[in-house]
């Protein structure tokens, strides 16, 4: 990931930046880079792009920084910096934009496992209704190849009855039609959009 | 005569699984208040943290389609899930928008009336409600708790019903229990959440900090009310404590439960068999069991 | 009959170059009343003076019409020249012909001439209209009110003063000095604050112009320039000031002792008490929410409820010279001034509303004007630099810039001013106190503007060896003995852990609380932080809308020491420059009422804009306006909104601006 | 005819800017249609909807009201009150038949003597691009 070309040529008005300020509603150029987002984020020690070198690459436009960073998907939306923020930004949208922007592209190795970890959730739910842990536990093991990740407590949760061998499953099975009907929705709005171009 | 409250109710999918014993207790004392709950028999997994990281319409379509349930029934929704309060919340307030209210219509399949007004409330919130309904049997006189409220419940402003920094429903709560609420500076931060698959050593790290501040700040034991939370302080703390190299002990209740135990519901009823850090010790050395 | 006469002036060539002046003046001469017209190579010369002097007495012309430069430029001129020749200056009008046309139609003669015209037609139209108008004069009370005792309210004071002039100078605490009594050293230079104050302090007492109303507030402000009438409220000191001789016996003696509000809270004072060893006057009050003998009087007038409490009166034994006034009740004095001076400076931000650095719930979190007090020799440590927690010496000192400033999250744009400045004096200060120790900065930029600072600043990194850390912090927590700061050093891009003794909190400043309500007492204005505002923020910075009340120092904006002397002496200044005429003429151009139409409505009243319009009773019981003609500008904002045409504005009446239109189509 | 119509422009300006800005433009000597004739007022907040009824009745072809900035007003807000009663006014020019362009409300400070003829003169070429009033 290190380019050999470290100086910065700013492209203020990116792609991205009105992506992300529709989803927030509000300009980043408001950041004063007071860091604030980032001494209180409780991950931010373990990001290669902290909050406010987010909000920093945003109003440079270095997208590729902020594509290849993981930074979006390691944030807990513990919306902490939001919280925070003198100049009331609100930084966990920013990282939730984000993940909405780069969702269609390749991840990057890093990324993938993040990216796992939400399909198989999704997944554990998009045909019963419900979430059903011990199984998108199971499925996120295997697929990460991190095995020993929860092995420590799932004797514990069995002992205790905290586990359920089989999925709950919600009278109806309402969400397999919610993502159908969404597929449906996207699919026409995509091409609606294809449309006026 | 009290009369009975009425609420529809979101238990959540953890409810089913890790966090049987929060949704059995909430059902238990609610009971007990005279607060009736009523859970819609097919709702649907509120797509927690993962939907809105995916599509934003999901996000909001998920939890929508619990609000339509309370909205039919004409009662306030509660949950006692943080995180799944945070979320319908935060969807109810969404829903606000033209725009995507008419989106997320289409994808729930069904046309959701103009300037709704969808009132979401935590379990917490209830319990403070009703807390003069609570007849205290068992005071829970000299047990030092540090309330912890998790990330959620105080942000964002929009939906927050409590300081972001320094919440006190809790604490309140623990108070008139006859308990002792401990003063810390951690009360709302992030626990680590959902990562305890993607990357453990974040939550180990976030909550051992919990856990370790709690205790500094002289607390007996620990009262949760996200089952996310809790899993991460109750069931991880001993591999915590490994990894950190000191044994922390350190008791995680549900508040349901500590309101049961001042209300003299049987213990066995309460549950505690099911946390891993084993509270017995704790509430016979104290007198409550 | 109005008698007109119109003078038309050339200067030089600048107006007949471009008009044809020998066809203004015929036109003129045809237009109606017009007695005489004629004109003037330089109008405004002496000899072109003389001419219009002569024309009036012997055309007995009642009115004059000159058309020449803007009337910007020479309208006092003419007015001058008119009244020498027994006129009312008032009944004179000038056409602008040069600005307004000669200069700005240069390529087209023709067009140029008939505008000409057309401009003296407008003014002869109105001119006719005029009515004499008289300046009147009011007297001015020589005697200027201070309002506020902080170094800012003393300057002033003690430079009208020495004018000459008598001052009363108001300050609601026990004693004077401000904010600037409870600093230790003051930066650029490091004078120890006391110093270079308490003999100012002194002065002022001992000054024979100068009256001290301490203890006390404004209740109520009427009247305008040279003449308000205010109405002061002495507090009960409970102590005779007459009697008593400041020894002291009973400050030493009183055994209820509750929190300084002067040491914020960092030490305890006395129920009787004087806030600080060099206090101004050196005379005690009683605080009567503590002391002991008046709760227990209020245990008797309720009926002897609850517990006794100790009846004590000590300082009452003990006083020799038999001061102590248990009757006393707050005194209401009504005095007149000519000019008025707020300098009721700022408080310090109170950094309970930053939950995340504690709200307060910790000692060892502290705000930089705390620090003050343990710096300072005659705070409650002795100078002694202790944590309030356990006393021990702190060695790792963190310091938050930016604390109640800066930050629109929390209702606090602007930037304080003063706390880069005084933060790197802390850290001097403390290096100095204690060379182990070891001071860390978070800051967003540091801001040293003024002479010597960065200078000053310079030395924090040189010889304090402090180190900057860019970024603001999120959290402040404790963790055993220690409070962790989570920050992050935005140079490094990482976030950053600090493990401290003692955090200080660069607090910013903030108006007094009730500065509001002061400023509607006054009928000044005030911004959205209720900081008072200037007449305008560069060129008249001391003084206000309101005629004879001025602002000066923090009460205005941040402001250091050095700034809020200068503006002290600045309104100083003015307070003389206004005292320096015993009369004072004011501008007859105001509104007035037409009583008979007045249907009393008040809009006028709300609009004002210098509250210049009251209401008042008729004999047949009718409310209608009256204009208090001292306040009046003469803006005309009043008479746009009376709807049945009741109020009018003297010298611009609508029917004079309705003529001039009307002449431009006669 | 077209060729030679000169409209006529009645215009308000308060003495504190754009009295003060209109000499600029005169001490500067930057030239200007001669085609408006100005009338000074205090404030702008003292022109009274009355007075520029009053002008387009006799027939003036537009009416220029002048002051100072927002914010600016010698008078603290007296230019509020302008802006607003302009405003009020606006609507009631439809009643008269007139278009709502031959009345202008401008601000011009005592620093804008170009502006002030610039302003002049394109409220100049509008109403000689309007033609003469039908009403
Ligand atoms: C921690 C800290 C350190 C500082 N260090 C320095 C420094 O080293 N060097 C420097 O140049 N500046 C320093 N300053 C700034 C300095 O304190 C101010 O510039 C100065 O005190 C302003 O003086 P003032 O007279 O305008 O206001 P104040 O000192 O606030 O005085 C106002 C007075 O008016 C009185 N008053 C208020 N309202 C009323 C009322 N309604 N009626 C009657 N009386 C009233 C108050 O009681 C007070 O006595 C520091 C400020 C802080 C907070
Ligand atoms: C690029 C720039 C932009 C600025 N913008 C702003 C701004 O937006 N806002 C703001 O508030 N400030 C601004 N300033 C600052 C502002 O220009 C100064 O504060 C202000 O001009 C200082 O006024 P003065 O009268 O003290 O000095 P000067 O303006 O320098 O006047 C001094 C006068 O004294 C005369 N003089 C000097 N020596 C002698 C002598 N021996 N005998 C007789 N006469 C003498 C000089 O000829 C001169 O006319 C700006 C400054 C600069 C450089
Ligand atoms: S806290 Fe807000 S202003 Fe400060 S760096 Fe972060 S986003 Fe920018
Ligand atoms: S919301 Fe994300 S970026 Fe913000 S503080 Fe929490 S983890 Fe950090
Ligand atoms: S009065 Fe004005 S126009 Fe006449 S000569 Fe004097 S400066 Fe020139
Ligand atoms: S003892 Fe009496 S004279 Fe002495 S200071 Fe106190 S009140 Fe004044
Ligand atoms: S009565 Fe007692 S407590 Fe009160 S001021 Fe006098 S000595 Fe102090
Ligand atoms: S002076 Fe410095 S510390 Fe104070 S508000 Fe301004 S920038 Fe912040
Ligand atoms: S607006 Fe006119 S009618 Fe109303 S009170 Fe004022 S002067 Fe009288
Ligand atoms: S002219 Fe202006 S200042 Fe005078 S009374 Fe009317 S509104 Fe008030």
């Amino acid at each position: 990931m290190i380019s050999a070309q470290n100086t910065i040529r700013p492209r203020p008005h990116t792609t991205y930046r009105s992506f992300v300020e529709a989803h927030i509603r509000q300009s980043i150029a408001q950041c004063y880079q007071c860091g604030k987002c980032t001494a209180g984020c409780p991950v931010a020690y373990t990001m290669e792009l902290t909050p406010r070198r987010v909000i920093r690459a945003l109003q440079l436009g270095l997208e590729n920084e902020l594509e290849n960073s993981s930074t979006m998907w390691i944030c807990l939306s513990c919306l902490t910096c939001s919280a925070r923020c003198p100049r009331e930004i609100n930084i966990a949208g920013v990282m939730e934009a984000l993940r909405l922007a780069t969702i269609g592209k390749k991840p990057t190795p890093d990324q993938k496992k993040f990216r796992l970890f939400h399909d198989l959730f999704i997944m554990s739910f998009q045909f019963s209704g419900r979430a059903y842990e011990l199984g998108l536990g199971m499925a996120y093991n295997v697929m990460s190849g991190q095995f020993l990740n929860m092995a420590s407590i799932i004797p514990g949760m069995l002992r205790r009855g905290k586990l359920a061998f089989l999925p709950h499953k919600s009278r109806g099975s309402e969400t397999q039609h919610i993502f159908q009907r969404l597929e449906g929705q996207n699919k026409a709005m995509n091409q609606a959009e294809a449309g006026t171009k | 005569m009290i009369e009975t409250a009425r609420y529809a109710y979101y238990p959540g999918c953890c409810s089913k699984a890790s966090a049987k014993e929060y949704t059995a207790t909430t059902r238990l004392v609610c009971k007990a208040l005279g607060i009736e709950l009523e859970e819609s028999p097919d709702w649907i997994c509120c797509g927690a943290s993962s939907a809105h990281s995916i599509d934003r319409i999901l996000g909001i379509a998920l939890p929508a389609h619990e609000l339509l349930y309370a909205g039919r029934m004409k009662l306030d929704l509660v949950a006692s899930c943080a995180l799944c309060f945070s979320r319908l919340k935060i969807a109810a307030a969404e829903l606000k928008d033209d725009d995507v209210r008419k989106r997320v219509g289409e994808v729930l399949g069904q046309e959701i009336p103009g300037n709704p007004d969808y009132r979401v409330m935590h379990i917490l919130q209830v319990l403070e409600k009703h807390l003069d309904r609570i007849h205290l049997e068992k005071p829970l006189k000299g047990l030092s708790v540090a309330c912890y409220y998790g990330c959620l419940l105080g942000r964002p402003k929009e939906v927050a019903f409590d300081d972001a920094e320094n919440p006190q429903v809790m604490d309140r709560v623990v108070a008139a229990l006859g308990g002792e609420p401990v003063e810390w500076g951690f009360k709302a931060e992030c626990c680590g959440g959902s990562h305890v698959f993607t990357r453990p050593d974040i939550v180990s790290k976030l909550s051992h900090r919990l856990l370790y501040q709690a205790k500094q700040a002289g607390a007996d034991c620990l009262a949760v009310v996200c089952p996310v939370c809790h899993s991460n302080l109750d069931a991880m703390q001993k591999s915590i404590g490994k990894e950190y190299k000191e044994e922390v002990d350190l008791p995680a209740f549900y508040i349901t439960q500590l309101v049961g135990l001042a209300a003299g519901l049987p213990p066995r009823k309460l549950m505690f068999e099911k946390l891993f850090v084993d509270p017995m010790r704790l509430l016979r050395a104290k007198g409550l069991a | 009959m109005a008698r007109v006469g119109v003078f038309i002036c050339h200067c030089g060539t600048n107006i007949s170059g471009a008009v044809d002046v020998a066809r203004v003046v015929e036109a003129a001469q045809k237009m109606p009343m017009v007695v005489i017209a004629s004109d003037n190579k330089y109008t405004c010369s002496e000899p072109g003076q003389a001419s219009i002097r002569q024309a009036i007495v012997s055309n007995k012309l009642n009115r004059v019409v000159i058309a020449a430069c803007s009337p910007r430029m020479h309208e006092p001129t003419f007015r001058k020249a008119v009244s020498a020749a027994g006129l009312n200056p008032y009944l004179l009008e000038i056409a602008n012909i040069r600005e307004q046309c000669s200069w700005v139609h240069s390529h087209d003669r023709e067009k140029a001439t008939a505008k000409a015209i057309e401009l003296v037609k407008m003014a002869v139209a109105k001119v006719i209209r005029h009515e004499p108008l008289y300046p009147r004069e009011v007297p001015v009370t020589k005697r200027a009110l201070v309002i506020g005792g902080g170094i800012t309210g003393i300057q002033a004071a003690l430079d009208i003063a020495n004018a000459g002039h008598e001052v009363v100078l108001l300050e609601q605490e026990p004693s004077i000095g401000g904010r600037m009594a409870q600093l230790d050293k003051t930066f650029p230079t490091l004078d120890c604050s006391a110093c270079i104050l308490t003999p100012k302090m002194v002065d002022v007492a001992n000054h024979p112009k100068i009256r001290l109303l301490t203890y006390a507030e404004i209740k109520e402000v009427r009247g305008f320039v040279g003449n308000f009438k205010v109405e002061i409220t002495q507090k009960a000191r409970k102590v005779d000031y007459s009697k008593c001789t400041g020894c002291g016996t009973c400050w030493q003696k009183c055994p209820e002792k509750t929190p300084s509000e002067f040491d914020l809270g960092l030490g305890k004072r006395p129920s009787i008490y004087i806030p600080f060893a060099q206090a101004v006057p050196t005379k005690p009050v009683i605080d009567t929410d503590s002391c002991r003998y008046i709760k227990y009087r209020q245990w008797l007038a309720a009926g002897e409820q609850g517990k006794k409490p100790p009846e004590c009166r000590i300082c009452e034994k003990i006083c020799p010279t038999g001061s102590i006034a248990w009757d006393q009740e707050p005194q209401t004095i009504t005095e007149e001034f000519g000019a008025i001076v707020v300098a009721t400076g700022f408080q310090v931000y109170d950094h309970r509303h930053y939950e995340e650095y504690g709200g307060g719930a910790y000692p060892d979190v502290i705000s930089g004007m705390q620090l003050e007090r343990l710096m300072n020799a005659s705070g409650p440590t002795g100078g002694e630099i202790v944590r309030p927690s356990d006393g021990t010496h702190p060695k790792t000192v963190a310091f938050v810039c930016c604390v109640g400033s800066r930050d629109q999250a929390k209702g606090r744009t602007y930037c304080s001013k003063v706390c880069c400045m005084y933060t790197a004096k802390h850290a001097i200060m403390l290096k100095e106190h204690d060379p182990d120790v070891q001071c860390y900065i978070f800051y967003i930029d540091v801001r040293t503007g003024g002479k010597d600072y960065e200078e000053f600043y310079l030395r924090t990194l040189d010889d304090a060896g402090a180190i900057y850390i860019k970024g603001r912090p999120s959290k402040i927590y404790r963790d055993g003995k220690k409070m962790i700061v989570l920050g992050e050093d935005a140079l490094m891009g990482r976030p950053i852990e600090l493990a401290a003794d003692l955090v200080v909190l660069a607090t910013g400043m903030e108006p007094r609380t009730g500065a509001d309500k002061l400023a509607q007492k006054l009928n000044i204005s005030y911004n959205t932080y209720h900081f008072l505002v200037e007449a305008h923020p560069k060129l008249r910075p001391v003084e206000t809308q309101t005629d004879g009340i001025f602002v000066a120092g923090a009460c205005v904006g941040p402001r250091d020491i050095p700034e809020s002397v200068a503006q002290g002496s600045a309104a100083a200044a003015k307070v003389a420059g206004l005292f320096s005429s015993d009369t004072l003429v004011t501008d007859p151009i105001t509104s007035v009422v037409n009583r008979e139409r007045c249907t009393g409505c008040l809009l006028c009243v709300a609009i004002c804009p210098y509250k210049a319009i009251d209401c008042e009773t008729t004999r047949d019981t009718r409310v209608v306006a009256v204009v208090n003609e001292s306040l009046c500008k003469g803006c005309g904002l009043c008479v746009g909104a009376c709807r049945p045409k009741a109020i009018d504005l003297r010298g611009f009446t609508s029917q004079q601006i309705l003529e001039e239109v009307n002449s431009l189509w006669s | 005819m077209e060729l030679t119509y000169e409209p006529r422009i009645v215009g308000f300006l308060c003495n504190w800017c754009s009295y003060a800005g209109a000499d600029l433009a005169g001490t500067s000597r930057t030239n200007y249609p001669a085609n408006i004739r100005i009338i000074r007022v205090p404030c702008s907040g003292r022109v009274d909807p009355l007075f520029i009824v009053k002008a387009f009745q006799l027939g003036a072809d537009g009416v220029l009201v002048a002051g100072c900035h927002p914010g600016d007003c010698h008078y603290s807000d007296g230019n509020y009150h302008t802006r607003r009663r302009v405003g009020l006014l606006r609507p009631f020019l439809d009643y008269l038949g007139l278009d709502k362009a031959r009345l202008r409300l401008e601000w011009v400070s005592a620093s804008e003597g170009k502006r002030f003829s610039e302003v002049v003169s394109s409220f100049t070429d509008t109403l000689i691009k309007m033609g003469p009033r039908s009403s």
